[in-house]
């Protein structure tokens, strides 16, 4: 085992995908600078700096994916997306569809996201709702430095668009990574802890804080799994129905905004599929539909907290 | 160039009829098309847009396929999932039919990067209209391809019109390839209406392209003889400006030129018209025979 | 009473705000010679054409409206959004709350969506969805011409963004509209069907769809409440809630993909805010999670279809 | 000038301590903002990006609010809710300070239309950086603003860097100006380490657009002492360059000129750091004296 940050971890695990594989490339605005060990051991053909042009960063990705490189692209902070959805969206994710086949798309876009104080809202946006209720692309969002590194390589590896969203406040926390080929599959949850009465659903940074709830309720005697999401889209349904046809009771947490959220579409999959097995309301705890605030109490206060995950699993099962 | 001609009067014939859905015809930009891919080679790339019918049969598209593509018929080029506004074909090396205006241009650098980083000494002819050059990728396009040094020939065709609005209501300059220099980028503008000056100006930037490895962009002046797309009224357009255009019609300036020449008698063109005819004719056939995607395709091809 | 087109309404209730309010202005792309009439009547200040620009056009209404015009945009058809989410999602949607309420965006953005054979992917894409789970934007979308002109002339008062989303579909199917003032709220759906033993939501073109599936449930003895939500945000849970809670039982419904869309809302907010009256699973029918083929037959599928409720309505009955 | 320099000083030492988030200062640019701003009446409007300070204080914002709002305070202009990204003070016509590389240039086009419309004799002046320029919808918006007419002074501060891209990295030409004129627009590009030239060329500029109601593009060179942030080692920077960069210190430059023109001596300059020196200490405690928005804040003006 040794010990990274998630940012480190993000670029060894592109530096040992490049050492893998001649087409895989990466490039956005700063990569040379950002990605210096990268840059080192690649050389300028394969990490480029860019113009502060996102739609096109995003349209090159695109293009270069469809003749069978593998770029991997830094696109910086979530709400920079909305220069780059043309793209992302009209080419990535419906090229291979519309032309029946003819082409695939194995790139991968390197997003922050996540609330912090004084960064506001042109640098803090949870979008991965978005990309998952678009078509032909998945969504990848880890919970810390392993975790990224062993999605990430997957990422790169699978042969579609992967947006991958990373937390601003756990990109400089450093965690343990395992040593050699550290792969984590695509599309597949985690049940980080087990449990018998109800389920709580999360992913990204409150994976952490819904661990934390559930230490405290199990205090109480109160038994909770927490399922670490990982993957957005696709969506491991099955573990997701396996846990609350256990358990009875659901809570989805996350920071993004509810409406149409990622925690919505929990809670329709459990309600369409898992009804009978429910012993109560299926309660949501996410951001605000808000933009994020500057201010730090306000910033603080957007995402849900280990308390109020604490208050909805009691108000389940009292 | 009578093919693309006659194929896409006939697809206008079957709209008019309910038969086929309405297509954007590329009537009076044939030379512009044909003159450019003319010159490309085997191992060269397109991505082109909507008004993709010229560039799609000049570079060798087989007519039935395409037709039965555009009725969305299971053994058109794209299984039937693409229609006329999204006729890509791999095999010819047509990357893209883009029909969001600018996709074409946001996807060409990497198609070249792509195409260059394999070690491959294809080039990439991105087509695109006047109304493309209106959108800001058009400009992070052009950046880039002049920073990464990417073999992209931009051809421009210039048809003065973007859908119901004129080009003098979209732009200070009727000169697409006046925006090339900001770059650094050589470019040429062009008589877009005869063959021969397409051809000649093409195989120039191509070769540039080629040999240089930079961009180059090609602008050729053409009229858009049929509208936006097959039904278009035009009562927006002025009428003598229709008239000025079908005094500029390509096809037949060439078969002048070809006439005076001596070398394509009234006979001989009148054979050639019988033998694409019948061309068109086995294409439709094909095309209305064919059979549609089963309803398992809906779901199909959506991942990789 | 009078007969006209939704677009004849659309352009009708354009042209009234227009009379009613000299801070309204229409541009956008061909803006001129599609709204011909009201470039008649109200001269190339009010009504303008535009370069091939989503972006500006976007960005331009935004800072319009920031200084007090009324502007209503014409953005053609949604897959072309994805050109102008910069301005409407960051600025937009935030700048008012970035601001502490120094400014306000009193803009309507026209858009076509819906499903047609032949148009294909770059045409055809239901993103209501998206700009439901940004912050601070409304988002509209009509089931025939009198809603499209009522709602949008209320979208066009209303003194924030709106998103009006209109079904290609229904752009040339005639509806009767009321003589004079013609004004619905914006916020509020309506229960186009009584009925007691199951609740139909859905919105747009397939208003029309649910009524028909109603109708032949009702020959089967089965009563069917339908709600057109006419708004899909704000969203009106009051309406929805008081409907589940007196059936017991829910089907949504839209031609949007589902992953994400607004029926995983809907569900959400009734398994948690009216779980106990529910008497068996939330049924989703949603247009599938892939892109919008173009090929007649596979177009035609795309949406749920009327037989489809009828199923799913006697699934939660039977 | 004193006054920015001061204030953004502070505010690095203060981020040193953790006491303040780091700000992207305007060091080496106060010329360059103060000289056009200078010019301006109480009519016109102003957009402005990350870098902002030079721009709101010049403006005559005052220096405790906006210290506030940069700490998050409720008596912040905009209650705390922006800090400094995204801080907008309506009452001295900034509409937008913006943080998404562009958005001031998206939004500048309709902010002047709503001026003219509304028949303000006002003028729009829209301060980006090099790297807004390479964003598409810099070309979109100069575009627009040509064919509409609308009068907007766009303020080029090119500092040579887009965070850490050079932009020699970044554009095939180091004059942002050169792109004005494939729109017809006017423009210049100056030294913008030079207060009274960058005075007298925006006195010239803003009256050109106050009077032909026409765009206009001024371009100023300055350097970026500071690094992208206050805290950037810049390590990717040489030495050499940093060293011409402070050689160009526009705060010396306009101290020497006084100096040397006999109105400023040493002790009214010391005499006038002591004041400024005070007025930041007022601001810093009234910044940090004033309480967090309350809880409820988190949801209120999301809509009007
Ligand atoms: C992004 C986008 N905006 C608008 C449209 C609608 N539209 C389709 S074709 C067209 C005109 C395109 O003009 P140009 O690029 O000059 O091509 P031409 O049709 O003249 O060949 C427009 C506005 C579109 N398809 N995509
Ligand atoms: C759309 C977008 N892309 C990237 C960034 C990250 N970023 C912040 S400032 C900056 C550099 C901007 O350069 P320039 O416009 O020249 O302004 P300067 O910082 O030099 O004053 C970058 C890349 C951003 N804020 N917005
Ligand atoms: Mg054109
Ligand atoms: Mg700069």
């Amino acid at each position: 085992m040794k010990t990274l940050t998630m940012l480190q971890a993000i670029e060894e695990a592109i530096f040992e995908e490049m050492a893998r594989d001649p087409r895989v490339l990466t490039f956005g605005e700063g990569a040379t600078v950002k990605w210096s060990q990268l840059r080192q051991a690649y050389g300028p053909k394969r990490v480029r700096t860019t113009p502060l042009s996102e739609g096109i960063i995003a349209g090159t990705a695109v293009g270069a994916s469809a003749m069978g490189l593998r770029p991997v692209v830094d696109l910086l902070y979530a709400p920079f997306l909305t220069y780059a959805m043309e793209p992302l969206i009209n080419s990535a994710g419906k090229q291979r569809y519309m032309s029946g086949g003819q082409f695939s798309f194995p790139l991968v876009v390197l997003v922050s996201t996540g609330v912090v104080p004084f960064y506001g809202a042109h640098h803090c946006h949870n979008l991965e709702a978005w990309f998952a209720h678009a078509s032909g692309i998945k969504v990848v969002m880890p919970s810390s430095a392993a975790e990224a590194k062993g999605l990430l390589k997957s990422a790169i590896r699978d042969d579609n668009p992967v947006i991958f969203f990373h937390d601003i406040p756990l990109e400089h926390v450093p965690g343990q990574i395992p040593e050699g080929e550290h792969l984590i599959p695509i599309g597949k949850a985690a049940v980080v802890r087990e449990g018998q009465s109800a389920t709580v659903i999360t992913y990204g940074r409150l994976v952490q804080t819904a661990l934390e709830a559930a230490a405290t309720l199990a205090e109480q005697g109160v038994s909770v799994e927490v399922i670490d999401l990982r993957t957005i889209k696709p969506l491991d349904e099955e573990a997701v129905l396996a846990s609350v046809r256990k358990t009875g009771r659901l809570v989805v947490v996350h920071e993004a905004s509810g409406t149409c959220g990622v925690g919505a579409e929990l809670a329709a999959i459990v309600a369409g599929k898992a009804f009978s097995a429910l012993k109560g309301p299926i309660l949501r705890l996410t951001g605000p539909d808000t933009p994020v605030p500057a201010s730090p109490p306000l910033a603080n206060m957007f995402a849900p907290q280990a308390p109020q995950i604490i208050q909805a699993v009691q108000q389940l099962v009292g | 160039m009578l093919l693309i001609r006659t194929l896409e009067d006939r697809l206008g014939a079957l709209c008019r009829e309910g038969k086929a859905p309405m297509i954007a015809a590329s009537t009076g930009q044939e030379a512009a098309a044909l003159g450019v891919i003319d010159t490309l080679g085997p191992d060269d790339l397109l991505l082109t847009n909507h008004r993709s019918m010229s560039h799609l049969l000049s570079r060798g598209a087989d007519p039935g396929r395409v037709l039965a593509e555009i009725l969305g018929k299971r053994t058109g080029y794209c299984q039937g999932k693409a229609s006329h506004l999204h006729l890509s074909i791999r095999e010819l090396g047509i990357m893209l039919t883009s029909t969001v205006v600018g996709a074409e241009l946001s996807l060409a650098p990497g198609i070249a990067l792509g195409a260059s980083m394999q070690d491959s000494s294809g080039i990439v002819a991105c087509f695109f209209g006047d109304g493309g050059a209106c959108e800001g990728v058009f400009h992070e396009s052009l950046n880039l391809a002049a920073l990464w040094e990417l073999p992209i020939l931009y051809a421009c065709e210039n048809n003065n019109w973007q859908a119901f609005v004129s080009v003098k209501e979209a732009l200070p300059t009727a000169r697409i390839a006046d925006f090339a220099a900001s770059y650094g980028i050589k470019s040429q503008s062009i008589d877009g209406t005869d063959l021969e000056a397409v051809r000649e100006a093409a195989q120039a930037a191509q070769a540039y392209v080629r040999k240089e490895r930079r961009p180059f962009l090609l602008e050729t002046h053409c009229p858009r003889l049929r509208g936006h797309a097959v039904l278009d009224p035009m009562h927006y357009v002025d009428a003598e400006e229709q008239a000025a255009g079908w005094a500029r019609d390509p096809l037949v300036a060439l078969s002048q030129r070809l006439a005076q020449a001596g070398v394509l008698s009234d006979e001989a063109r009148a054979q050639m018209q019988r033998e694409v005819d019948l061309e068109v004719e086995r294409a439709v056939a094909f095309a209305m025979e064919s059979p549609y995607p089963g309803p398992e395709e809906l779901l199909t091809d959506v991942f990789a």
